[in-house]
Order: C-alpha cells, then structure tokens, then sequence
C-alpha cells in the first residue's frame, strides 16, 4: 500500500505545470470568450508536445496508454491553470471510443493536430466546446457516429460553447461505458484543480487587500471560510485518486462517481469561499478569478450531475 | 393581530396588476447594462411615470401617491410578480430620494426628484473606491473647496449603473485631517461633466453593470450638496440602511423567484431536491412575513436599525439557496445561459455589496445580541 | 395589516413570563427526569390559574375559546421556560378532540386538575409523558379512546416518557384534522421558544467566557455562529404567527407546517449553536443548557417530522 | 500509487477479523460510565491483551506486535466492523503512551505500558480546567517542589474516564512566574493518591463520562514526570497531535457507522434524505481514503502536523451529519434512547473537543494557508 504519486508522476505534473503557468491561459480564455481559438489551439499543440492528448490512447494505437491515475493527474492541472475545452472529450472519452470503431481516427487526436468532442444524450445531451474543435462525435444508444452542430447554445461559462448535433454518418457500436467513466475521473480532476486555484487565487488576495487597518485574512471569519473550503479540497483528493485507482474494478462505478461528488462540491465550495474573500472585485469579468467561478458552475451539469452521480453511488451502495 | 390588507390597499393592488397586466412587455427587455437596453429601460420608467407608478411612496406634487408602506409592499409583490422589467432607476429611487427626502432642501426636492421619477434622470451610487470596500470609512476621494461649490478629485468604483446613468452621488472628504467617519461630504454630481472620466467594468456575465469613476477637478455648486459639509457620514447612513433594509429587497421578488422555482419543480420534480424546493418557498415566505412584522413596526413609528441586517442576510443567502436549487433541478441544462443561471449570477452579488454578510454578522451579534467589538 | 401582538396579548405574555422565570424550571425537569412529576404538578396548577390550560377549550364549555395567535404566544413561553409536558398534548390538542365527544372530560382539563396525553399513530405512535398525565388517549383512524400504556420507552430527552398505547374504551368519531393542527402550532411555537432561550444563554454565556485573554464573544466566529442562529430565530417568528393566522382557512396545512418547519430548523441550529459556543460545560448534564438541548433534538420528531411537515408544504404548493 | 495491503497485511487482518468474530460479545457491554460497565470493559482489555490485540502497534517486549501504520489502520477498521466495545484504556494508549514513546524514560516505558495494556492501570487525560478550556496555556494547577518529587494543586475538568479510572496524567504549573505556555510541566500521577477528590460530571445522556478532578497536596515522585520539568508543553503537543490525529480517530469507526446508515436506508428508505445518506458514506470513504495518504507519508518519514487539524474538522463534521441523518430517516423513532441517539450525542462532542473546530479553522488558514495570526 502505497497512496501517494511516485517521483516520475511528480515529474510529469511539474512539467505540465510549468508549460501552463507560462501559457497566460487567463489570455488564452479570454481570447475563447471572444471567439478567437488560435491561442486555444497553440496550447493544445504545446500540451500535445507533452503527451497530454496521447495519454488515454492505448500503446498499440501509438498512445502512451497512460494509467487513470496518470490522467487524473494531468486534469487536475488541466483545471488548475483552467485550459478551455474540449479537454474531458477529446483526451478522455473519444480515445476509448475511437479505439473500439474507428482506430484510424485515433492519430491526429493523440498527435494533438485534431481536436474533437462529444455529445452523449441523455447524460450529456450536447457537445461542449464544439466551435473550438474540428470533429464532433454523437455517442448515443451505443452507437458512435460523427456529427454536425444542430443548434448552439450559451453556457454559463461564457468560455465554453454547446450545442446539440445530429449524426452524420455512423461509426459503428461501442461499449461505451469505459469511455465515458473515464470522462467522469477527468471531469472529477478538472474540478479539483479549479477549486484549488480559486482558493489558492482567494488566500493569496486575503492577506493583501487590507480594510479596517487590517489584511482581510486576519478576520476569523475570512480565515474560517477559507480553512472550510481547504477541508473540502484536501478530503477530495484522496477520493480522486481512489476512484482513479478503481477504475475497471466491480467498484468503478461507486468509486469515481463518489470521487466527482467530493471533487465538484469541494471546488464549488471552494469558489464560493474565494469570490466572499475577493468581495465586488470578484465579481468582474475583468478579474481572473471570473473565469474560474463560472466554469466550476457550469463543469457541476456537464458529464453527469452531482445528483445524478450520487444516485449512482447509492445504487451501488444498496443496490 | 393580522394581516389583511387594508381596503384602500385592495383596490391599488388592483389597479396595480391590471395595469401591469395591460402594460407589462411580452418580451422581456434587453440587459440595462448594455445601451440599447439602458435606453429600453428609461422608457419604461416613463411610462410608469405616466400611471404615476414609478415612485409610489413619493408625494403626488413630486409624481407619487403618498402611498403607504403596506401599498408599497403590495406594489411591490405585484410588480415582480408580472416579471416587470427590473427598475434601472432604483439607486435614485430607493438610495438617493430616502436620502433627500430626509435631508434635503425644499429646492433640492423639486429640483431633483421629478425628473428623476419620470426616469429623465438616471442615477448611480458612487460609494466604494478601490481601498473602501467595505470600510467606506476609509473613503480617500476629495472635494476641494472653490468659489460657489467643490472640485471633486479621485476615483470611485462598483458604481452600478454608472456606464449609463446621467448623474452620481456619494461621499467625499472635505476635511483631509479628520478621522475616517468626520470630514466626510455627502455629493451630487454629474457624470457628464468636465472633468469625469466613466469605464465600465464588465460583470461575471460579461456587461458592465458597474463602472469605475475617475473625478479630476469636477466642479460641484453648494446647491448639490446634501446636507452640512463634513456631515455626510451621518446623511449617508440613513441611506445605507434603506439600501440594506426594506426598499431594494422587497419581498416580490423573492416570492416570484419561488413560486417559479415551484413551476420548474412542476414540470422536472426530483425528490432528492424536494427539501431545497421547500425550504426556497418558505424562506421567501418568512421574508415577506418578517416585512409584514417590520412595516407594523415602522407604521408604530419604529425604526428599521440593526435589524435590517437580520433581513438582508436571509435574504442574500435565500437568493443564492433558491439559484442553486434551480440550476440543481435543470440537470444538464443547468449550466445553459438563460434567466435561471443570470439570476444565479445575480444573486451571488448579494452576500457582498451593501455591506458583505461578515460585517452583517459582526452587527447582529454586536448591537443586537450585545457581544463586545 | 397589523402584523404585531397587542398590548394585552403582551401584557398575558408578560404575565406568564414571571410566573415562568420565578419557577426555577431547571429544577421542575431535574425533578421529573428523576421520576418526581410532582414539581411539574405545582407548575402546571399556577399555569392552570393564569389560564394557560383553558386557552383552547371553547367558550361553550367554560374555557377561554382563545384564537390560535394567544396559544401560539403561550407555547413559546412555555417552550422558553422549558416547562415539562405533556403540554402540546393536554392544552393544545385534547380540548378539541374531547370538545368532539366528550365535552364533559374538558372541565377538569381546563381547570387544571387533569392532565392529559395522546397519541395518534401513525404521526405520532406514542403518547408522550404519560407518566406525569392523570389521563391517557389515544387517537387512530378517526377514533377517540380512553387508552392504557402499553410499553414505556426513553426519550434522548430524559424529562420525556414515551409510550405506546392501546385503546381501553371508545369515547367516539372525531375529525381530528383541526386538534392536530393546533398541536403542529404549539410545537413550532414551543421550539421557538426553546431556540430563544439557547441562544439568550449562549449570548450571555460569550460575554462572561474569557479564553485567550478575551471574552470569547470577541472572536468572530462566535459571533457569526450567534449572528446566524439569531436570524433564523427573527425569521421563525413571523412565520409562526403567520401560520397561526392561517388556522381555519384554506391555507393552514401550508402555513402551519411552514411555521413547525422554520422554528423547528431555528431551534435546532441555535441549539448547536449554543452547544458549540459553550464548549464542553454545555455537554454536562448539570448545566442547564442540556436540559434544552436534548427536548430540542427530542421535538424535531414529535408530531411530525421535519420531512413530513416539509411534503406537506410541498404538496400544498404544488397540488 | 496503490490501495493494495501488503501480504502480512492481509494475514493480520484475517487472524484479527476471526478472532473478533469468535471473541466480541454478542450483547453490547453496559456503558463504560457506570461502575459495573467499567468494570466489563477493563476485563475485555485483559482479553484483548492476552490474544496481544490490545496495542497492536507497540513493540512486543511492552505487549504489542510491533505493527506497521497500515496494519493498526487495518485493525481499526476491523475492530470497529465487529463492533467490538470501545476502549477503556483509550486515553492511555492513544494519548499517554505515544508521549511516553517520544519522551519517556526506560524505566517509565517498563513500569507504566505493560499494565496499560493488560487494561490493569486504566488512565484519565486530565488536561483542561475550570479557566482553561480551549486555552490549555491558561493552566493554573501547580506542582510545588518538594523532596523527592512534587506535590500537586489545583483543579482539573472534563477528564475523560476520570470517574473510575486508576491513574491520570496532565500539565501543572512549575514555575509561577513564567507567563502562558513556559514553566508547565507534563506529570503522572494517582487517582487514589491521598489528597485527590474526584467527582464525576453527568453527561448529556446522564452518565459520568467526565469528571472533575481536585488536588490537595498529591504527591508525585519524580520518576512521574515525563521530560524535563518546565518543558511539559512542548511534551504535551506531541500528545496533543496524536489525539487529534490519527490515533483517536481511526475511519473504521465512521465506515461502520456509515454501514450501519445504509442498512437503516435499506429498510426505511426516503428519497429526499438519499443525498444525505450518500454523503455521509462517502464522508466516511474520504476520511478513510485520506487517512491511508497520511499513512504512507508518515512512512516515508512525513509528520502529522497542522494537517491533522483537517481531518478533525472533516471527522467531527461528518459524525454529527451521519448521525443526524440516520434520526431524520428514523422519523418519529428518532427520538428514541438507542444507539443511534447515543451515537448521536456522542457526536456532538466531536467539534468541541481535542481543541474546537474553530481553533482547529484557526491552525489551518494560519499553519498551511499563510494568514496572518
């Protein structure tokens, strides 16, 4: 028993987190807000570069066939440095399901030179991100095709684009359980590395902004906000990686989606708590903190529910 | 004890939601951060002017009714129950007229509350600068005293509304040696005058609804100031708690955000989030309550006081509770931009501005339950 | 509109709340833990003399016919003060379900000589303190009945007993719908007036406390844990006289079970409130405040539970 | 990374899982804070002791098996599944002995652990006072010098067990003129020792779980105290640490009670409370799960730290929200004296003591998020 990250995964996070404290992906955001992906599409080049788009594609398709551990490691700083989408779809989900049906498709994914998403009604029923990718692929009643945007709609998060989309020609049938768990495991870690730097972003403000001769942070009450949300994300944590480490055991089910639970409350909390400590300069677009607070709203309703996710887990607890 | 209304009431309720039912938009108008919306908005604030149903409360020589606070609840509780448009006059009507209305000259109140119930002239607030946020004690803007008036200097932020609005009020040190509350100056001033420098800062859903204002020398005349100079601290607070207490949160809204919480529940029931639907409702219901036992209070002569924090705490986080349930039953399309997730971002505005809940709480336990400071 | 008491209602409030504060409740629940109801026996004589007993008994019958409003008054006094039961039970219930059919058991009731208990499965499948109750009914299907104790169980509350009961002889048919409704009434208002009294303590309590040099009022968050249970109290109250309001007309289902749920939750949290503020002297049995603690836990589940009283709003709303 | 127990692991947990299942008495033993309760759980130490199950993690020479972290976390988990009584000698195995570890002499690790374990000894944690609750720098008890050893003064409170147990051991004051935290010193001492008046304190559920302890000139020698005199804070935090970490609180005990939830849940199911039941069995996984993260960094050398302060706050949190979710499925039964409202009170504790959870707030936003003190 060993429950900690060995010294290469350590390495790997470094590394990625190096890449992405350079990239300005506040820039790069706001650049997606206003329509323009290129900056989105650079990332994504310099993450390939890394690995990043191949971990989740199996060896013999070329991919690094990373373990689940491995990608949740990689989303957690995915959401940390807040890189636009479509990160879940095109590195988690379609890896798995492109290997069942359509291999060939898989190379230009991993080698980062296309960007794909998918929808997956009921549960998902529209493809996030969609105007910044170039395939987009419906998952339904076990058959994966490819698709064409139907009709685009406006998220919370004014980062991410939706839309509903239709079949355009079929794929053939998967097994698309694996796949989409992966895609919890990664929303799940996407989620946790937000929360941690909303609250990272609030404690660094709290001990700066000064009101009534004091920095805010020494209040207790600004410190207890914060030390709540830090609870949250520490005990998310584990539970993350224990669902990374359940996945394709008979607890699968219970463990990932238990760990998306913890990891979406956790860093909701988390956001809640920072945009208190900010006060009113939170609330701008102008603020980074903005963009991190939306998204971690929006992630709550994207590849499944917390209520939904919870009913699962009771499924399987009772079931 | 009771709480029927009062016969005189009846029939204003009435009128009030025949009108509104005749006039109210089908469409809803576009965002009053942006201008054309701004625009759409002051014209709706004329024809309220026109039924003279714009300020209510007001007396009838200044475009009121002389109307009672119970018919201003109730005019309330109609208005946002047919989804009229929000009010893009209401830092003027429910911050800045309270504050005329007790401190203000007669000339000042026929001069400026007119126009301004007939929405010609739209007001913002100027209160927080950017290291008085919740301590407006710490206010660094100036007024430097000249022939016949003030120079306003330094900058002003969180000003709502002020994108668009024609004028602003707020507080400005005139006597640079005094400490914190003394030497405070309550200021009205126009925002496009010579001198004013106004840039929108968008807002989580990307408009700008509040504005930072940059003053440099902007010329004031004594006639725009608002009761003694180095007084304005104490003016302000008969303002700041109307901006905390019954006028911006009436009830109405509250009690229309619940009953369509109900309706969505209705048409996508979800039995694990049954207690949150509940508990929405019957927050927005004590609310109103709470402002029923407050009106008798303040129709006794009471006073509002402290206790209006006990009313905005509830209502801020009822507001957030009541988004979350919303977005919670919507599943998947909980994150679709649309009235629930704007009203969402709205709401998470309320445990911040007017006083953030921690400085509420300090109040509560402080100068209600007479824990020390 | 008058949403406020009268001078004489205030001045009955007063009244009661003398004779309440002069009465050394603590020792009256002391005594009746240790099975020695007579204590409680004396209290509840002066309370008979000030009327409390009579309030819900009709004129027609000697009683004082009071409104719904008076009683809900008198059981936050009650509540405050702690007054052993069965109170909810012999002055808020039975006067209407004796009135029904057996007018001539409510003199004594009224009078004070009489004490009375019921219950009324499924809601509430035990009688409460029956040990101190001269009379025992029991309420089912539409059915009123002298009853006899079947099996004494214990409250967490240990100035409760709790019975089950059977019936020994049937006094008749009762439409129990309205009695039931006066008792959801003089519950909540019963638990608002405990949560009152925690919290006056609590209060009182921060301001003597040093800890750290300061007393413990000082620190914010003992004062944001007191702010927050002091507004859900200020909230309960108008909804409680709302419900109270309410009585008689269509709305009373909603808006009685509305007000149990408000002062219900209210009470609770200033009890936890209380507790927490108090450290671990409020965790003794010796100190006053477990006396109020343990009812308020024990009252969450006495004639109807939170949840049931929330689905009853619900259903009234949505219908 | 990984969850998998190694081999000797596995092995210690199928000899302990069977020993419990063929040991643990079907009834539950009478509550630990009545005499003959007391006397039932000493005599189940000794049986644990005599399977050496009764401080696993010890060195054999002192009556344990020298057990790995994981393997005690193991044991927990399976102790608490059978639903074995609770430990009597908690406090001197959990609290004293991991004191005596760091800082004892040889002589007192022989002389003071073997009757621990036997349940021989059984020992109370005499820490806070009438003025020094969560301010345990506020010490007043002293021990005076005297030949050979000290005589001790004063009052202790809140002492766990202290009602029926043989020995005690806290800070007294050694130096009156030494302000706070200096001039403590960590000592052991009699419960039956002349000059020692011990007075229970009945608890929410009436039983004297607690008690006060008076001191009148108690003799101590100075083989009982535990490192240098005037150095007993800095002794005692290493205790302090460990009750608040993971030794006091292992997660079996809340996976057993998050087990016993789900089975109440399977037969009184109530879909508006589901997300409650969830979240306590998830609560209790987390913990669980985070213990083993703190368990493989405390072998690789880590310490426990500030960071135990979070899983304080998580643990005392989630027991009262179990609990209270397993009275709110009970519905009418819920009030009832059971063991679910014995847990229940029980849990109550859980954020007031080993330091409240706002000092433990205070410890995580100034030790691990840089706020300033």
């Amino acid at each position: 028993m060993r429950f900690a990250i060995a010294p290469e995964q350590a390495d790997f996070v470094a590394g990625l987190r190096r890449l992405l404290a350079a990239a300005d992906t506040p820039a790069v955001l706001r650049a997606s807000i206003a329509g323009d992906h290129a900056p989105a599409r650079a990332l994504w080049a310099r993450l390939a570069d890394l690995g990043v788009s191949a971990l989740a594609v199996p060896q013999r398709y070329g991919g690094l066939g990373a373990t689940p551990v491995d990608l949740a490691l990689a989303f957690v700083e995915l959401g940390r440095a807040g890189v636009p989408g479509p990160a879940v779809e095109s590195v988690a989900i379609l890896p798995c399901l492109l290997g069942q049906v359509a291999p060939e498709r898989l190379e230009p994914l991993l080698a980062g030179s296309v960007i794909a998403t998918v929808a997956a009604p009921p549960l998902a029923p529209r493809a996030a991100d969609c105007d910044a990718a170039d395939e987009v692929y419906l998952c339904e009643a076990g058959t994966l095709s490819l698709a064409a945007v139907q009709r685009r709609e406006r998220s919370v998060d004014r980062s991410r684009t939706l839309a509903t989309v239709s079949a355009t020609s079929v794929l053939g049938e998967v097994d698309a359980g694996a796949a989409i768990g992966l895609g919890f495991l990664a929303s799940a870690a996407g989620l946790l590395g937000a929360g941690e730097a909303v609250l990272e972003q609030a404690a660094r403000y709290a001990t700066q902004r000064v009101q009534f001769g004091r920095p805010i942070g020494a209040f207790q009450a600004v410190k207890h906000l914060l030390a709540d949300a830090r609870v949250g994300l520490e005990l998310a944590r584990p539970v993350l990686f224990g669902g990374a480490l359940s996945v394709g055991t008979g607890d699968e089910a219970r463990d990932v989606s238990a760990a998306r639970v913890c990891c979406a409350d956790a860093a909701y909390r988390a956001a809640r708590a920072a945009l208190q400590v900010h006060g009113a300069i939170g609330y701008t677009a102008e603020h980074d903190l903005s963009l991190w607070l939306t998204r971690i709203r929006a992630l709550q309703h994207a590849w499944g529910t917390q209520r939904w996710h919870r009913s699962r887990v009771l499924a399987e607890l009772t079931g | 004890m009771d709480l029927d209304l009062a016969p005189d009431t009846v029939a204003f309720r009435d009128e009030v939601r025949a009108w509104l039912r005749a006039h109210v938009p089908a469409a809803a108008l576009p965002s009053m951060d942006t201008p054309e919306g701004f625009r759409a908005h002051r014209e709706w604030e004329r024809t309220l002017a026109d039924a003279r149903l714009s300020v209510v409360s007001w007396p009838a020589d200044l475009g009121g009714r002389d109307a009672s606070l119970e018919q201003w609840v109730v005019f309330e509780e109609e208005y946002y129950r047919a989804a009229a448009p929000l009010r893009v006059s209401q830092n003027g009507i429910f911050l800045l007229a309270p504050t005329l209305f007790a401190h203000g000259t007669p000339e000042q109140l026929v001069r400026i509350l007119p126009p301004m119930a007939r929405g010609e002239q739209i007001w913002a607030q100027a209160w927080s600068e950017p290291e008085a946020g919740s301590d407006l004690a710490a206010i660094r803007s100036r007024a430097e005293r000249t022939d016949g008036g003030w120079l306003l200097y330094g900058q002003k932020t969180w000003s709502t509304r002020a994108t668009y609005a024609d004028r602003g009020f707020g507080l400005f040190r005139t006597d640079l040696a005094a400490e914190r509350h003394r030497g405070l100056t309550y200021v009205m001033f126009d925002l496009r005058a010579q001198g004013v420098t106004v840039r929108g800062i968008p807002q989580l859903d990307g408009e700008p609804g509040f504005a930072e204002i940059f003053l440099d020398g902007v010329f004031v005349p004594d006639a725009d100031v608002i009761g003694e100079p180095g007084n304005g601290w104490r003016v302000a607070m008969s303002t700041a708690s109307n901006e905390r207490g019954l006028s911006l949160r009436s009830p109405g809204r509250f009690l229309a955000a619940a009953d369509r919480l109900l309706e969505l529940w209705r048409r996508r029931p979800e039995p694990a989030l049954a207690d949150r639907v509940v508990d929405a409702w019957i927050g927005a219901r004590a609310y109103e309550l709470h402002t029923w036992q407050t009106v008798t209070r303040l129709a006794d002569g009471g006073e509002l006081g402290a206790e209006s924090s006990i009313g905005k705490l509830h209502w801020s986080q009822l507001d957030v509770a009541l988004h979350e349930t919303a977005l919670d039953l919507l599943g998947a399309d909980g994150e679709l931009a649309g009235p629930w997730t704007a009203g969402y971002l709205f709401s998470l505005a309320g445990p911040i501005y007017a006083g953030t809940n921690e400085i509420q709480r300090n109040v509560v336990a402080e100068r209600l339950m007479g824990m020390p400071r």
